[in-house]
């Protein structure tokens, strides 16, 4: 099966002007080569700044990248805009990290979940679509939730609202940036699981993108460790969580926290 | 599960069921207005003032612009507030005056709020370069001094145009004053676009005037109307200067006009307080309420603003 | 140089405020921002503040424009020839200028001709030569006998100064020379100082040793400065002159307002409805003055009379043109009605005038300068009364340049402004009104109100009255022309203007009063507050305005110490908060 | 109790809002161990904060202590005098609030805030340099630090500045909020071990409070799991991991994702949290409970001792935990 | 202390871009004006008495006031021209006073009312503010929110007129008007100081009183939320005494205020104009409307310049200020 997704060597820089002359560049990512495949989550992880987010944001072209190629389905899209860049959108999705700050606080659930139904000119039934999809999220049942504004439902639950948002469109990638890290362990299992879920069911290929190394361990299959905007290894999770090659890997793991260990 | 109070308790379930629509909105943001103490007396204060001037539409005791009395009386039971000293009664003038006072003010406040809102939210949400351009331009307009405009294009229009009644002055005030609005909605809109559920309905495929309508303008919603009661408060003052400086249409009754016409007329220096006091304090009034409603405004956009009274229970409750 | 200047100045500043207490009078010629430190009699006698001019240079004749007295002045007489195209004056010897300079014919040919050269002044003259010395000869291009009055109100300038100066209308006169009887000793955008010329010619003037201009920004300002006693000659618009002024110091402080030219309805009579002469007669009626006068005018400005006469003036009318003059300005809506129905025109159901072909009048504007709050009251009074007739008067208020420039090209319908010539006499009147008939959009100078006066027989009294010097003969003419104008009424004159006069007689004597109206009394007029200074004294010292020196060390030293003390506080206070806890 | 280092007894704690006053920490009960890290662990919205603020009587408005003791040093700090108390902060006790990140005054340079704390405690800065250093060291920082302003310190440099100035004046007792949430793993474990040598080094009575049930295991010596404001399972960490005696302990350890280690189907929690009520009679955990049965809906469970030193609130106990 | 570069030059760019707007607009309006000065002052001329004068001295007025009937873009370069150096040309209203000497004349009264009553209501606002702030919800918190807030609501002419009858109309305890007594010499001698401030006080206060509402609310409301901020929180958990914690709260409050500061400096310039007018200050308020009413172009401009030129550099350097006081700034940029 091919590739849904590949980058080639993408580099990304920010610069920043110091003093009258000066422009520092930082350097995001640096020759960045990942794949995805359907039906399967891959992870991405690192510490901060190791250029996750920015590697997600290019992925949904909210960010233009420096260098480097990408190809969806084989295609090269790095220069896409207008039209096609609208159609490819509805092929990949992201969810955000902060479930608080990516529903829109005046606007009740079934309105975020039909919006995209109506952006992409949904031919069916959308009220029998949009109760599916809460089903779907396990938001049951949907009357119970459609009406409720964002801050009358749980983290997780909202993050679960966002979900069905993006799943509305079809989409054949997900992008999930740190999706549970603001989430209460309790509800992070729940999460996780989901997307588990749509993953099997829907045959959706998902980069999930974490610092924490224990969650990954949950669901991906294979995972790139970044480090400074480089992948520094990658390869099958279990692998690589069991015998890592690189020192920041090491470390990362050392550093997974356990109730079982002590400090 | 019952439907029940979460979240602290600020919102019950049953309130929201049907939250659809600015109407609504309103309604509601009118409710959470009046709880607060002051705002409650600016909107009664502004709702007697709108009652008195829809009462000077229709009746006024005498002629507002007719001479019909003996000059300079003080107060009596003729003329409840005395009259000028061109023998007009100071009271029909208040009473007539008001409407015109009001809808400059108010159409000042709408007209500035307007344009402050589309130029503001258009910056925001443009490339970088227009966004710099405009940042510039409404700059310009924050740093000329208002009242230099006034009197420019004040006499300007005294100039050309004649039978435009208050045309010119709303005009005036809206040029001069809706550039402080777009500054704040430019801010304002420049943060919330990097909001991540603005950029969640960029991906999934909202167009630009979608995003703009549907959730900006709702989300800054305080905001306009807060700017509404400012840019109004501006007009109101704005008004009374451009007849104070009478480049405006000294023939027409307004409180701005009767300030004109009795400083003219050196009211204070004859000891006319009856005509000299009772536009400034309307005016004021005026000014007051609105004040008043957007501190109410205020608390509502920034709850560290606000407070309860104390409602600690027994503990054996 | 500056030195030396600025050590003058000390001196003067001192020696002025020593001064006065004695001999010093404070005039304001009314409100204006500030004055300017340029006294170049090029630019015309009206230099801020307006009037200094008259008290430093010096006119050959002083002519009262009331009554027509001319005093003798640097000319001792002048004589015309006999068809009035030769005027000879006659010039006063032993004159100087305030540096010491011989005034002679020299500087009056000088003045004459480079006001000619520079400003297209004086096109009438063919030429101004000196005979001798003493004695200049005028010759005109055509009889033109009512040109003594400029002439001779003209300010002499002297040639030595100014000859050498390239372009004498943009020179900067900061020491102006005059024959005046006063000198200029110091100048702030505040005050200025004038100190009395020691060489004035007129021997043992002027008795006020000190004038000492104020500026006062707003009229308000002026007013509270009159009722402390602040200034003792002005010339203050004040919306109820006793309880304002007079009643604050009735044994001292005075007014009288004589009459000064009409204030005029300009009507475009280039235009329908207004070249019909009729249809002014009918508006002339329909304008209740009375009401101008009590409403518009504060009570001060008394109803003019039709024929357009200063009030001054009137006795020069026969008895047949002074009972019409002031029938025709009197407020009768039903004879005005009579007039309009005569010529067919009706008044419809709905109260509106029908002209005779059946259509409603239309709307007629009628503008004032903004910024005049009498003439804008005016105008709504003036619509008011016109609405009765059945017309609807729109009215604007744009500014004083719009409205000069609409009015001087013809861009209006009726226009509430001031459009009389002034003059001693009642041919000057006439002059504003009188002039060629120009087509509206381009500028006319006078008749602006575009009268056609071909086939009255107007022009021919009006120029045949340059002709001739003989008061009798004059006076024939005029009531000829008072007769036409009668008929026409091109323009419609409403109220007479009125010449603001306050004084206080406390400390200074010899004022013109209602009672003793010697001369015209303004001190804002240059040339004619000259003869009024003149005649002033000094009664006995007036009172001192301002704090002396010792009183503000005094105070000085309260405000710091109470800074001081106020710091010494607040250091303490903060100490001890910051002790605690 | 000699052994105790701060004993609180019947605490409550509430928040007033627009309509009421509703109590969130309800009859609290809790004596610490001089010497020990005493970990804290409950969900978002449990209490938490709130418990950490009132025993450091710095609760504020809307919040308000409506009863209790806390007995520290022989004396009540809720009874103490504002300044008595104002004194002993950070001299005897401190409080390092969440979001430490942004409790730096962003205006003022790092030294100059060390120079305010001394000087609010008498101490004259020009002298005490040498304090400030050492201080420093202790929580790994560099001196140039004191020349920076907070913003162009990174999350972790500010977290430990706080820490510094919380240790400045050697407290017995230092109270931390989440002391790490919001920095990144690896700083995260650094500070995690420099705060238990510290704590190890000096003998500081630590208390630590954390929705990180992980990392408090992995650090704390007893600990308490707080639901609804009430501790529903109390005792030494060992116990605690091995002897669940309380569902939620046991669902959120069995919940916690660890490396290498699968989950199948583990059991989970039902509903959402921080669905609380406090007029309901019964167990508070109920609605989220999957061993719930009729009866925990009726009774409110009191606290018991399972073991010396371990307490739970649960009716159900043993019953519940045979069905494992 | 760093410089914040980046900073600075984003001020200075906005700052250019601005004066080009802003003198941009002072070339265009004046010019928008109907009528011409030379016509104004030849009809005043006329009915004066003055009828020596022929149309020709109209055009001899028109040269004289250098009123141009070249091409707009020739007199904009033109203008832009006199500008660079320095010539503002020659005022029409006090002909021939050049625009320079009259800006030289009145622009330091003005400066010196608009600085010194703003700064003392800043001062006080602050302090008012701090003071309601702290005390919030108090009856000495609402009394000083309504003192304020109806102050700011007052016309400010009719306020300027109540206290100058009160004080001066009838009191008679202040001068009714200028810059400085009839009876002193100008310089550095003590009557003269104390004259000038005893002149100024009136005008000084009303401004001072108008604006004081904005600083007393403004402050009011950035310090409330300041005490409420994590770091004050933090500070009392210190055991920070009362004093440092107001002291932080007030000092993270006036930021915000501070540039408020530098735009009403700049705005009150020509805000003065009617404070000027009433108590007959010699400053460019009144030079203001004269020059208006005579369409005197080039002090129309003069002032339209000075003012903006004021308002920008006290935006600026208030700017940099900031960024030096808020040193979260010199990172963020804006
Ligand atoms: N818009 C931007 N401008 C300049 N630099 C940026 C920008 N966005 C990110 N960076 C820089 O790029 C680097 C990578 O940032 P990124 O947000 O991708 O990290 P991350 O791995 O997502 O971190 P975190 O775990 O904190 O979310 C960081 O050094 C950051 O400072
Ligand atoms: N200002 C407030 N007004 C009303 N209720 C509040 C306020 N602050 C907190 N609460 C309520 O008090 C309860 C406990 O809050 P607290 O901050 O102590 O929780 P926490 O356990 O620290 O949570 P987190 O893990 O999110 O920090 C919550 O239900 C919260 O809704
Ligand atoms: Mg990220
Ligand atoms: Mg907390």
């Amino acid at each position: 099966m091919n590739e849904l997704i590949r980058t080639e060597n993408l580099t990304k820089e920010f610069e920043t002007r110091t003093g009258f002359t000066g422009i520092s560049k930082i350097k995001a990512l640096d020759n960045v080569n990942i794949s995805l495949f359907p039906n399967e989550i891959v992870g991405i992880v690192g510490a901060s700044g190791s250029g996750k987010s920015t590697l997600a944001k290019i992925l949904v072209f909210l960010y233009k990248s420096t260098s480097g190629k990408i190809y969806f389905k084989d295609e090269d899209i790095t220069k896409i805009h207008g039209k096609s860049l609208k159609k490819y959108r509805k092929e990949i999705q992201m969810i955000f990290q902060d479930p608080y700050a990516s529903l829109d606080p005046y606007h009740s659930i079934e309105w975020h979940i039909k919006r995209p139904l109506l952006t992409s000119h949904y031919s069916g039934n959308i009220d029998d679509r949009i109760d599916e999809l809460m089903n779907m999220v396990k938001l049951t049942p949907p009357e119970y939730y459609k009406n409720k504004f964002p801050h009358q439902v749980s983290g997780g639950q909202r993050q679960r609202v966002y979900i069905a948002r993006v799943l509305a469109l079809n989409p054949q990638i997900l992008i999930a940036d740190e999706p549970v890290s603001m989430l209460d362990v309790s509800l992070r299992i729940d999460v996780l699981d989901l997307l588990s879920k749509i993953k099997n069911e829907l045959g959706i290929g998902i980069i999930y993108i974490t610092h924490d190394l224990n969650t990954v361990s949950m669901v991906t299959d294979r995972i790139y460790v970044l480090h400074n905007g480089e992948v520094v290894e990658d390869g099958y999770t279990n692998t690589i969580l069991t015998s890592p090659h690189d020192g920041y890997t090491k470390a990362l793991i050392e550093a997974a926290s356990d109730p079982y260990k002590r400090i | 599960m019952e439907e029940k109070s979460n979240l602290n308790g600020k919102i019950t379930y049953n309130k929201s069921k049907k939250l659809n629509g600015y109407t609504s909105i309103i309604r509601s943001s009118l409710a959470t207005l009046l709880k607060n103490n002051k705002s409650k007396v600016g909107f009664i204060l502004l709702l007697s003032i709108v009652t008195f001037s829809i009462i000077g539409i229709f009746y006024t005791p005498y002629n507002p612009n007719a001479y019909l009395f003996k000059f300079s009386q003080p107060p009596n039971f003729v003329n409840l507030l005395g009259t000028t000293g061109y023998g007009q009664d100071v009271f029909s003038e208040l009473l007539g005056g008001a409407a015109p006072t009001l809808m400059i003010a108010f159409s000042v406040g709408l007209l500035g709020t307007l344009i402050a809102v589309l130029v503001g939210i258009f910056a925001g949400f443009t490339s970088k370069t227009t966004n710099a351009v405009i940042n510039a331009f409404i700059n310009i307009f924050l740093v000329i001094p208002g009242v230099l405009l006034i009197m420019l294009f004040g006499t300007y229009f005294l100039g050309i145009h004649q039978n435009l009644g208050y045309l010119p002055t709303i005009i005036i005030l809206v040029i001069t004053g809706w550039a402080f609005g777009a500054r704040t909605f430019r801010s304002i809109t420049l943060s919330i676009v990097k909001r991540d559920f603005i950029l969640s309905s960029i991906l999934i495929g909202e167009s630009k005037m979608s995003i703009i309508m549907r959730q900006i303008m709702r989300a800054i919603m305080p905001v306009i109307v807060s700017n509404f009661f400012f840019t109004s408060m501006y007009g109101a003052m704005g008004l009374t200067f451009i007849e104070y400086l009478g480049v405006g249409n000294v023939e027409q009754v307004n409180w701005g006009t009767m300030l004109y016409w009795a400083i003219n007329y050196e009211a204070y220096l004859t000891g006319a307080w009856w005509w000299i006091l009772p536009p400034s304090i309307m005016i004021s009034m005026l000014m007051f309420s609105l004040i008043l409603l957007n501190f109410g405004l205020d608390e509502m956009a920034n709850p560290s603003l606000r407070v309860f009274k104390k409602k600690k229970r027994d503990k054996n409750e | 140089q500056s030195n030396i200047n600025n050590s003058l100045n000390n001196k003067a500043e001192t020696s002025s405020s020593s001064a006065s207490n004695s001999s010093t009078i404070y005039i304001s010629p009314g409100p204006t921002p500030a004055f300017t430190d340029n006294f170049n009699p090029f630019n015309g006698p009206w230099n801020s503040p307006a009037g200094i001019m008259g008290l430093m240079y010096e006119p050959l004749l002083q002519i009262n424009t009331y009554n027509g007295t001319v005093i003798p002045w640097l000319a001792t007489n002048y004589t015309w020839n006999s068809n009035a195209t030769v005027l000879t004056m006659h010039l006063r010897q032993n004159v100087s200028f305030s540096n010491g300079m011989k005034f002679n014919a020299t500087d009056v040919v000088y003045t004459f001709n480079e006001q000619k050269n520079l400003m297209g002044q004086w096109s009438v003259l063919k030429s101004v030569v000196a005979v001798n010395q003493y004695e200049v000869k005028f010759t005109f291009k055509s009889s033109n006998s009512q040109y003594l009055f400029y002439i001779g109100s003209n300010f002499i300038i002297p040639k030595a100064l100014f000859s050498n100066i390239s372009n004498p209308l943009k020179y900067v006169d900061k020491k102006p020379v005059g024959t005046g009887p006063y000198m200029l000793e110091s100048f702030s955008p505040q005050k200025i100082v004038l100190k009395a010329n020691p060489n004035y010619w007129q021997k043992g003037e002027p008795k006020i040793k000190y004038v000492v201009y104020r500026d006062y920004v707003s009229s308000s300002a002026l007013t509270v400065a009159m009722q402390r006693g602040q200034v003792d000659w002005t010339s203050a618009f004040a919306p109820n002159i006793t309880s304002m002024f007079v009643s604050k110091n009735p044994n001292y402080n005075h007014y009288w307002f004589p009459q000064g030219q009409p204030v005029t309805l300009l009507t475009n009579d280039a235009l329908y409805p207004f070249n019909m002469s009729f249809f002014r007669q009918a508006i002339s009626v329909s304008i209740n003055r009375t009401q101008l006068q009590s409403i518009g005018e504060y009570g001060y400005e008394k109803p003019a009379n039709a024929a357009g006469l200063l009030s001054q003036q009137l006795n020069e009318l026969n008895s047949t043109n002074a009972a019409l003059a002031k029938k025709l300005a009197e407020f009768n809506i039903t004879y005005a009605k009579q007039i309009l129905e005569k010529h067919g025109f009706t008044i419809n159901s709905k109260g509106r005038l029908v002209e005779p072909n059946g259509t409603v009048m239309p709307t007629i504007n009628l503008m004032t300068i903004a910024g005049y709050p009498d003439w804008d009251t005016d105008i709504s009074l003036i619509a008011h009364d016109l609405n009765k007739l059945g017309i609807t008067v729109s009215i604007s208020t744009p500014t004083q340049a719009t409205v000069a420039s609409d009015v001087t090209s013809g861009n209006y319908q009726m226009a509430l402004d001031v459009a009389t010539g002034i003059g001693p006499n009642a041919w000057y009147d006439y002059s504003g009104l009188t002039g060629p008939v120009i087509n509206n959009g381009s500028n006319v100078a006078t008749n602006q109100e575009r009268w056609n006066s071909t086939g009255t027989g107007f022009m021919t009294y009006y120029n045949n009255y340059q002709n001739v010097t003989n008061t009798t003969t004059q006076g024939k003419y005029i009531n000829h022309m008072a007769s036409i104008m009668l008929k026409q009424m091109p323009v419609d004159y409403l109220v007479y203007s009125a010449d603001w006069f306050e004084y206080i007689n406390s400390s200074i004597g010899g004022w013109p009063t209602a009672k003793n109206p010697y001369w015209i009394p303004m001190p804002w007029y240059p040339g004619p507050n000259e003869v009024v200074m003149l005649h002033l004294y000094i009664k006995h010292a007036g009172t001192n305005n301002g704090l002396s020196a010792y009183e503000y060390y005094i105070i000085g030293g309260v405000i710091v110490a109470a800074m001081v003390g106020t710091g010494a506080a607040m250091y303490l206070r903060k100490k001890k908060i910051r002790g605690e806890e | 109790m000699d052994n105790s280092a701060i004993e609180i007894k019947n605490l409550n704690v509430g928040y007033n809002t627009e309509n009421s006053f509703s109590l969130i920490i309800k009859n609290f009960n809790l004596s610490i161990k001089k010497g020990e890290i005493f970990g804290i662990a409950g969900e978002s919205g449990s209490g938490k904060s709130t418990l950490a603020q009132a025993i450091y009587r710095s609760v504020k408005y809307p919040g308000e202590i409506d009863s209790g003791e806390i007995i520290f040093k022989d004396k009540d700090i809720l009874k103490m005098e504002a300044n008595d108390l104002r004194k002993i902060r950070v001299t005897l006790f401190s409080f390092i609030p969440q979001a430490a990140m942004n409790a730096l005054n962003p205006v003022r340079k790092i030294r100059y805030q060390f120079y305010d704390l001394l000087l609010a405690h008498g101490i004259l800065p020009e002298k005490s340099n040498d304090k400030i250093f050492s201080v420093l060291k202790m929580v790994r920082l560099n001196e140039s630090v004191l020349d920076n302003f907070p913003h162009e310190l990174s999350g972790g440099m500010r977290q430990r500045t706080v820490i510094a100035m919380s240790l400045l004046l050697n407290p017995e007792l230092v109270i931390l909020d989440e002391p790490t949430t919001g920095l990144d793993v690896l700083v995260e474990h650094e500070i995690l071990k420099d705060l238990k040598n510290i704590q190890r080094k000096y003998g500081i009575t630590m208390i630590f409070i954390t929705h990180d049930l992980a990392i408090l295991y992995e650090i704390s010596d007893r600990i308490a799991m707080i639901y609804a404001g009430e501790i529903v399972e109390l005792g030494p960490r060992d116990d605690m991991l091995e002897h669940s005696t309380h569902p939620y302990n046991f669902l959120l350890l069995k919940n916690i994702p660890r490396i290498g280690v699968k989950m199948n189907n583990p059991i989970k929690l039902k509903g959402n949290p921080s669905n609380f009520n406090e007029n309901f009679p019964g167990c508070q955990f109920y609605e989220r409970c999957p061993f719930s049965k009729a009866v925990c809906s009726e009774k409110h469970p009191d606290l018991k001792e399972y073991s010396n030193e371990h307490y739970y609130r649960c009716i159900l106990f043993p019953e519940w935990k045979q069905g494992v | 202390m760093k410089i914040p570069i980046k900073y600075i030059i984003k001020k200075i760019t906005l700052f250019f871009a601005v004066f080009m707007g802003a003198i941009t607009i002072n070339f265009v309006l004046p010019r928008l004006m109907p009528g011409n000065p030379a016509q104004v002052v030849y009809s005043e001329i006329l009915k004066s008495g003055g009828s020596g004068i022929s149309p020709v001295y109209l055009n001899q007025l028109e040269v004289e006031y250098g009123i141009s009937k070249a091409p707009i873009y020739i007199q904009y370069f033109q203008y832009l021209d006199n500008l660079f150096h320095g010539n503002l040309g020659i005022s029409i209203a006090f002909f021939p006073e050049p625009v320079s000497t009259i800006l030289a004349q009145a622009l330091p009264w003005t400066l010196f009312l608009v600085i010194s009553s703003i700064t003392i209501s800043f001062f006080i606002g602050n302090r008012l503010g701090r003071y309601a702030g702290i005390n919030r919800n108090t009856g000495k918190d609402l009394a000083i929110d309504l003192f304020s807030m109806f102050m700011a609501a007052f016309p400010a002419f009719v306020l300027a007129f109540i206290i100058l009858d009160l004080f001066s109309v009838y009191g008679r305890l202040f001068p009714i008007g200028g810059a400085y007594a009839i009876n002193v010499n100008e310089g550095l001698n003590i009557p003269f100081i104390i004259s000038v401030l005893y002149h100024a006080f009136l005008p000084a206060l009303t401004i001072m009183l108008i604006s004081l509402g904005g600083w007393v609310l403004g402050m009011r409301n950035n310090i409330i939320p300041s005490l409420n901020s994590d770091f004050i929180n933090y500070s009392e958990n210190l055991g920070f005494k009362k004093y440092q914690i107001k002291n932080i709260a007030y000092r993270n409050a006036i930021l915000p205020n501070m540039t408020g500061f530098a735009m009403s400096i700049g705005l009150s310039t020509s805000g003065v104009i009617i404070e000027e007018s009433i108590f007959s200050y010699p400053g460019v308020g009144m030079y203001m409307i004269t020059a208006i009413n005579s369409l005197d172009y080039p002090l129309i401009q003069g002032i339209f310049l000075m003012v903006v030129i004021a308002v920008l550099v006290g935006n600026l350097a208030v700017d940099i200020l900031y960024g030096f006081m808020d040193p979260r700034i010199r990172q963020e940029g804006e």
